[in-house]
């Protein structure tokens, strides 16, 4: 029998929000260990059928983290990537997900304080409704 | 052939995560033939732990489960290159920063622990070899920013025999330390050991100096960038003006006076001080005469040396370098909408310390005479209040301004001196007198320069009868306070300099929650950024000292020199990929690129895309954005993500 | 003709009875209607959200606003006081289900709260532009510097009141700046007054309010303009007290901010109830019609 | 002398009960002293502002709950405001108060709770305030009988008091407002 009551996958950027969740760790910020994370060099690499497919592997909920609006390392990269989950926030109804299982926001290097905040508010979240 | 090794990090793992447990799982895991775990893998016999079961056991790929990837991944890449395998056949997987520091349920994180290890596994077995590409490198570093940590960097790799430009947006280089009187823990004249340098700088043969210049593109990366820069037309001719100051004397337009911080009043053309490097008038043309009402010239008319051009243009250079120092420096907190308790600049005789430092110095409008704004009488009591916009989350600045406490000490010092007579009162929170000699200098205010220090800070500021009330409390009396002060001084906090973030942006570098450049890493990347080859030096990383700012500076012209005396740099290899025998030649791929890495090739049967390796940054967007999945960015393919997530869920 | 539902709340209804009085001069100017609520009851001022637990502090003023969801879509209430706790509940009752559950129960019927809930300078620059006042304007104000009071309950706590800059509230002045009045730099503007300390522990107040107006004094200002009955006591009723307990002699007006509106648009001092203050002397400035 | 081992531990509860009523980190407060450099009572507290919150950062409850400060903040939110720490300085004042309350600490500031007292009653009496009768209450009950009695000649010129009490018509429901506070045991003090 597991411990860890849900589990949710989330792909973080390499070069803000996986350092911001570094830093948490650094900061020792307690957090639910619900969280397991895919690394990636930026949020404009997640692609939306990867989020579905976390889904149909019986995650619980996806988060999606990046850098800041314009504080792209690659420039624009986080704009292709909002674009891209604000469509599929929208689908998720339609596919029988539950929009508040998924989560998409941005966390800087430099904020390990808010890392902590939205893997603790997003777990809850998630146990809410699932 | 797959080896796991867990790591102990002493007790800052193992104290919450069961390695052996770990171990036992990852022995159960597709293709693992080893696992051990060890109590420093980063330490020398941790890494030869590595290389021997490496070597013994055969091993083709390596997950290494430990501390974050962003701090030792170079680290084991070399170990085990060093042991014969390709550095790319590693993962690693973060059990420290993101599970055994922030969890304290053994099981839960030992569970954690295990998942990741799994999803390690996964993904390092559909890895393939890579190779490190290489590229060549221009010896040549622009210097961003002309403070005191820009004129060092530049001394220091000029000296070295690289070629720099430094590129100044104001008319002169010297920044703010051009400002300060004497300054802290020496009582150095600023001056004197400033302007030697700043002229160092102009006669030195390996530097071009750009004022009135700024950063306006930036393309390529490490060792190869191409920046545009472009130089604001001054309406004089540089090499002509001989800095008479006789245009400056005879213009009739007025304009603000930002390097005495608006005390006194300047010229629309004007030198802004008498030691300026280079000593050249410039023309503000937003309040020129001419060009507003479209009459006037007088300044072409005096200037004996021909040195006036209305007509002058903005010029845009593109230059190549293989580094780049940013050294913009700061700017000063604007305390007036935030602190509507202190008359948001209602009141004349409540300044911000940097306008103090100009009416100390003798080189100011008040040639070094002691006078309020208000009616320029020379006050008597004087109260300087620390952390103004910083500490203070309530107008959202929770840093620490790290020169605050040393400057009021100084200033008091220097009041003193001015004004025998003369009582300073400082309100602080804390003294931060951290450096050396440092806290003997801010207690030699209170004890040789009678300066009163009140622990405490102030609520409120209001006028009484021609002078300021101002009330606080004293919280080791326990008790409020009220001065009644002939002039209030503010140590304001430091924010980056103007336009840093927009800069930043160019550069590809981040920015920190307070809009300071970001260092690579707090500890052990201090003049480096996330971006290879763009480097920090002086206050634009953060608040800082004149002594900081140049050791920051000379360590960041050594990382230069470094960088610039390779003939080639590695490049990483971790690019675009496409398998042009799918391509169906849409080039949605090269609309996102935000690098123009991908290019048009011919085929058999119309065009198919091709990726410039030595451009691609490795971003993936193109892998996303293609419809048939054919272009994929190598480390990062669709199979290894989808590996972890199917892994990870097990 | 906008109609609004009016609570006056006690002090309107006794000792500041010339409040109600020049507000509704100038509301009905404007072709402002006024309905007060009709049995409406106190809001329970500062005691009652500071004893017994404080919950009357919600319980009180949520009646009243249950009374004005029946009414207009807004309920106007002048005295400062009244309009924080008539917000304080509405606030309270919006996140806390289980209060509404209760307060519902001793109402006999669901409670009423959303109705909106304004403050008087609110709906004043909400029903009068600066430039349509100054055109009214029968008695220009011109050369009177009104130090704009607004204390503290009318802009705290923010995330409550929602009402203008907590630290440098400014909604009065373009008001009054249509009258012809200065409204010159004030430092004391949220300052608080000692509030209902009045009787319990007068030294409070009186040194709160003193120093209210001494700076008031020392930044020119004729007369300072409230919109708090409370507020109002404090500086102008308790003046004398002042005077006797600092040996000050202190003789600064204190309006309301109706009071000045109703004064520009050319009512007599005495219409607007300005001859009940302890302190009605403009000095030279005059009050004469011109 | 103060046995800061001991009182941290002893005051722990009441702290946290504290925090977490009024929402504050009562361990963020770096004693500037903000707080009490703005407000306009503390020169009649026996602690003040900034002071209550390092009692309660070393556990001196007891102190905290007794304080005058308690009962004498007019909770005017003026510290609140400017409190570089974002504290609610007032609201940890209020909910030590409504703490003290409960707890039946109520020998501190005797006049005032009377005057609060007096007020609501008046109110449940009438639905409205009346003044007058609150000011000769008050006063008789604290023998000080001329107390703001000054002010009432001109008041009464004036036609600013009324000599007879307001009463409003349901008076019924205003009453179960007062018993819902007064649930179980009746009010306190
Ligand atoms: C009131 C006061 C008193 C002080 N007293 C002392 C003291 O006594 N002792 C001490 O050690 N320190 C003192 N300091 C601190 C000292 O001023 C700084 O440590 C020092 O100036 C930092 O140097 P810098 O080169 O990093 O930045 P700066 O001096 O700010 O220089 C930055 C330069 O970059 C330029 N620039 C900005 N943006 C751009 C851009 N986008 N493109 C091109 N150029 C750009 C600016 O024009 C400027 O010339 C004091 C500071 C203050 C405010
Ligand atoms: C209790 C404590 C906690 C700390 N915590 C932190 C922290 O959390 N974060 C942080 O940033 N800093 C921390 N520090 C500070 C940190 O330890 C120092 O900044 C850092 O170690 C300085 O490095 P160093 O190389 O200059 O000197 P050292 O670490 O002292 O290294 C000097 C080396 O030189 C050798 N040596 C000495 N003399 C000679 C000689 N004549 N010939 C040859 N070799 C010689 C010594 O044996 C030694 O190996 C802490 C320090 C202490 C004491
Ligand atoms: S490799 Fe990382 S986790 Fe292991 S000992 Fe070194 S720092 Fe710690
Ligand atoms: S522009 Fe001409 S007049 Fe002005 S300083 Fe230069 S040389 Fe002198
Ligand atoms: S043209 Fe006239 S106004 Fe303009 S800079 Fe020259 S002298 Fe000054
Ligand atoms: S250095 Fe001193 S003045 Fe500046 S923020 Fe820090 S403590 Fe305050
Ligand atoms: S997006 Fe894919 S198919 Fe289209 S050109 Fe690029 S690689 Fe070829
Ligand atoms: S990964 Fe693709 S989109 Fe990103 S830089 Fe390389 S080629 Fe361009
Ligand atoms: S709320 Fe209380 S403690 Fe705070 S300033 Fe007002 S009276 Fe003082
Ligand atoms: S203002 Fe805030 S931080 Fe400062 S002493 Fe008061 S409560 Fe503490």
């Amino acid at each position: 029998m597991p411990k860890t009551e849900v589990k949710i996958i989330g792909f973080l950027c390499n070069w803000c929000s996986y350092a911001g969740a570094d830093m948490a760790g650094t900061a020792r910020m307690k957090q639910p260990a619900s969280l397991r994370v895919v690394r990636l060099p930026c949020t404009g690499r997640v692609n939306p059928l990867l989020v579905l497919k976390a889904f149909r592997e019986g995650a619980d909920g996806v988060l999606v983290s990046g850098c800041h609006p314009g504080d792209c390392h690659y420039n624009e990269g986080n704009y292709y990537a909002r674009r891209r989950m604000e469509v599929l926030e929208r689908m998720l109804p339609a596919l029988g997900i539950d929009p508040a299982r998924f989560h998409y926001t941005w966390v800087s290097a430099s904020e390990g304080a808010k890392w902590a905040d939205v893997v603790n508010e997003f777990t809850r979240r998630v146990k809410q409704v699932i | 052939m797959l080896g796991v090794f867990v790591c102990q990090c002493g007790t800052n793992i193992a104290a919450t995560v069961s390695t052996d447990r770990v171990v036992q799982a990852a022995k159960s895991m597709l293709g693992v033939v080893h696992a051990e775990s060890i109590q420093y893998t980063c330490s020398d016999p941790g890494q030869r732990a590595i290389i021997d079961a490496i070597q013994q056991k055969g091993l083709t790929r390596v997950v290494m489960a430990g501390c974050s990837p962003r701090m030792h991944e170079t680290t084991f890449r070399r170990a085990i290159g060093r042991a014969g395998m390709n550095p790319f056949m590693l993962e690693m997987v973060n059990i420290r920063e993101q599970c055994s520091w922030i969890h304290s349920d053994i099981d839960e994180a030992t569970e954690k622990a295990i998942d990741l290890v799994r999803k390690g596994v996964a993904r390092v077995r559909r890895q393939k070899p890579l190779q490190a590409g290489s590229s060549p490198v221009t010896r040549r570093a622009l210097v961003i920013g002309g403070g005191v940590a820009g004129i060092q960097a530049a001394l220091d790799i000029a000296d070295a025999g690289i070629p720099v430009t430094l590129v100044e947006k104001s008319s002169t280089i010297g920044g703010n330390m051009a400002r300060l009187d004497k300054t802290f823990p020496s009582l150095d004249c600023s001056s004197c050991i400033l302007t030697p340098r700043m002229v160092e700088v102009k006669q030195h043969e390996n530097i071009k100096l750009m004022v009135n210049s700024e950063v306006e593109k930036v393309r390529g990366y490490i060792g190869n960038f191409e920046i545009d820069i472009r130089k604001k037309a001054s309406c004089v001719i540089e090499e002509n003006c001989t800095g008479c100051l006789i245009c400056q004397e005879k213009c009739p337009s007025k304009a603000p006076d930002d390097f005495n911080v608006c005390a006194g009043e300047s010229k629309a053309i004007s030198i802004p001080f008498s030691q300026a490097v280079p000593l050249v008038a410039s023309l503000r043309k937003e309040y020129c005469r001419l060009f507003i009402k479209g009459k006037c010239s007088v300044c072409q008319k005096v200037c004996p040396a021909g040195a006036i051009d209305y007509e002058q243009e903005d010029i845009v250079v593109t230059e190549k370098f293989g580094a780049v120092v940013v050294a913009t420096g700061f700017g000063l907190y604007d305390w007036k909408q935030s602190y509507p308790t202190y008359g948001m600049g209602m009141y004349p005789d409540v300044i911000n310390a940097l306008k103090y430092e100009r009416l100390l110095s003798a080189s100011g409008p008040t040639g070094g005479r002691i006078e309020r704004p208000s009616d320029g009488k020379e006050p008597r009591d004087i109260v300087f209040i620390s952390c103004i916009g910083s500490r203070d989350e309530s107008v959202g600045r929770p840093q620490c301004c790290s020169i605050g406490c040393m400057y009021m000490a100084k200033q008091a010092i220097l009041t003193k001196e001015h004004i025998p007579d003369s009582q300073s009162y400082i309100f602080y929170i804390d003294v931060r007198a951290a450096g050396k000699g440092y806290d003997e200098f801010t207690r030699r205010a209170q004890t040789d320069f009678g300066a009163i220090y009140i622990r405490g800070r102030v609520g409120k500021i209001y006028p009484r009868g021609g002078k300021l009330v101002v009330m606080g409390t004293d919280t080791l009396a326990g008790d409020q306070v009220e001065i009644e002060a002939d002039l209030v001084v503010l140590a304001t906090g430091l924010t980056p300099a103007e336009g840093a973030g927009q800069l930043a942006r160019r550069l590809n570098i981040s920015t920190d929650g307070q809009g300071f450049m970001a260092e690579g890493h707090p500890k052990l990347k201090p003049v480096e950024t996330n971006t290879g080859g763009v480097f920090l030096a002086g206050a634009c990383q953060g608040p800082k000292d004149i002594p900081a700012s140049v050791a920051q500076a000379g360590a960041a012209a050594a990382k230069v020199i470094g960088l610039l005396s390779q003939e080639e740099l590695e490049t990483s290899p971790m690019v675009a990929e496409v398998n042009q025998l799918k391509c169906a030649g849409c080039f949605k791929c090269r609309d996102v690129c935000p690098y123009g890495a991908v290019e048009a090739q011919d085929a058999r049967d119309g065009q198919v895309a091709h990726v410039i390796a030595s451009l691609c940054q490795g971003c993936g967007l193109c892998n996303v954005a293609c419809p048939p999945g054919v272009i994929s960015l190598k480390g990062y393919t669709d199979n290894q993500l989808i590996a972890e997530v199917v892994e990870v869920l097990r | 003709m906008t109609d609004y539902s009016y609570f006056p709340g006690c002090s309107l209804t006794s000792s500041a009875a010339e409040y109600d009085v020049s507000f509704r001069l100038v509301a009905a100017a404007f072709g402002i209607g006024l309905d007060e609520l009709a049995d409406w009851n106190c809001c329970g001022a500062s005691p009652a959200p500071h004893h017994w637990g404080g919950e009357l502090g919600i319980l009180l003023p949520a009646r009243n606003l249950h009374i004005a969801g029946a009414g207009h879509p807004s309920v106007v209430a002048p005295c400062a006081g009244c309009y924080n706790r008539l917000k304080y509940a509405q606030f309270e009752l919006e996140r806390n289900p289980e209060l509404r559950e209760r307060t519902g129960a001793a109402l006999d019927e669901a409670v009423r709260y959303q109705t909106e809930v304004l403050n008087v300078i609110q709906l004043l620059n909400r029903e009068i532009a600066p430039d349509d006042l100054s055109e009214r304007v029968q008695r220009r104000l011109s050369g009177l510097r009104l130090g704009t009071y607004y204390g503290c309950v009318l802009v705290r706590p923010p995330e409550v009141v929602r009402y203008d800059d907590p630290n440098n509230p400014v909604k009065m002045e373009p008001l009054l700046n249509a009258t012809g009045a200065a409204t010159p730099h004030f430092p004391f503007k949220t300052e608080c007054c000692g509030s209902y300390m009045g009787l319990a522990k007068k030294e409070i107040v009186l040194q709160a309010s003193k120093r209210i107006i001494e700076v008031a004094l020392e930044c020119g200002i004729d007369a300072l303009v409230t919109v708090c009955p409370l507020c109002h006591q404090n500086l102008d009723l308790r003046q004398s007290q002042i005077n006797a307990a600092y040996g000050t002699d202190y003789h600064l007006p204190v309006l309301y901010f109706t009071q000045a509106i109703g004064l520009a648009l050319g009512h007599s001092p005495a219409e607007l109830g300005i001859n009940t203050h302890k302190n009605a002397d403009f000095g030279n400035w005059t009050l004469d019609v011109g | 002398m103060i046995n800061l081992s001991q009182t941290v531990k002893e005051g722990a509860a009441v702290v946290a009960e504290i925090e977490r009523r009024s929402g504050q980190r009562i361990t963020a407060c770096l004693q500037c002293g903000r707080c009490t450099s703005t407000c306009v009572a503390a020169f009649a507290f026996d602690y003040p502002p900034h002071r209550l919150m390092h009692l309660l950062q070393i556990g001196l409850v007891e102190e905290v709950l007794r304080s005058e400060t308690a009962q004498l903040c007019l909770d005017c939110m003026t510290c609140s405001m400017r409190c570089p720490m974002k504290i609610d300085v007032a609201g940890v004042i209020e909910t030590a108060k409504a703490i003290a309350d409960e707890a039946g600490l109520r020998d501190t500031e005797p006049n005032l709770r009377l005057f609060r007292r007096g007020f609501l009653n008046n109110v449940c009496r009438h639905g409205r305030l009346h003044e007058t009768t609150l000011l000769l209450w008050f006063n008789f009950r604290t023998g000080k009988l001329t107390n703001d009695l000054s002010l009432a000649p001109l008041l009464l010129r004036k036609k600013k008091v009324r000599i007879f009490p307001p009463r409003i018509k349901n008076m019924r429901q205003v009453r179960r407002l007062f018993q819902q506070v007064n649930r179980g045991a009746g009010p306190p003090g």
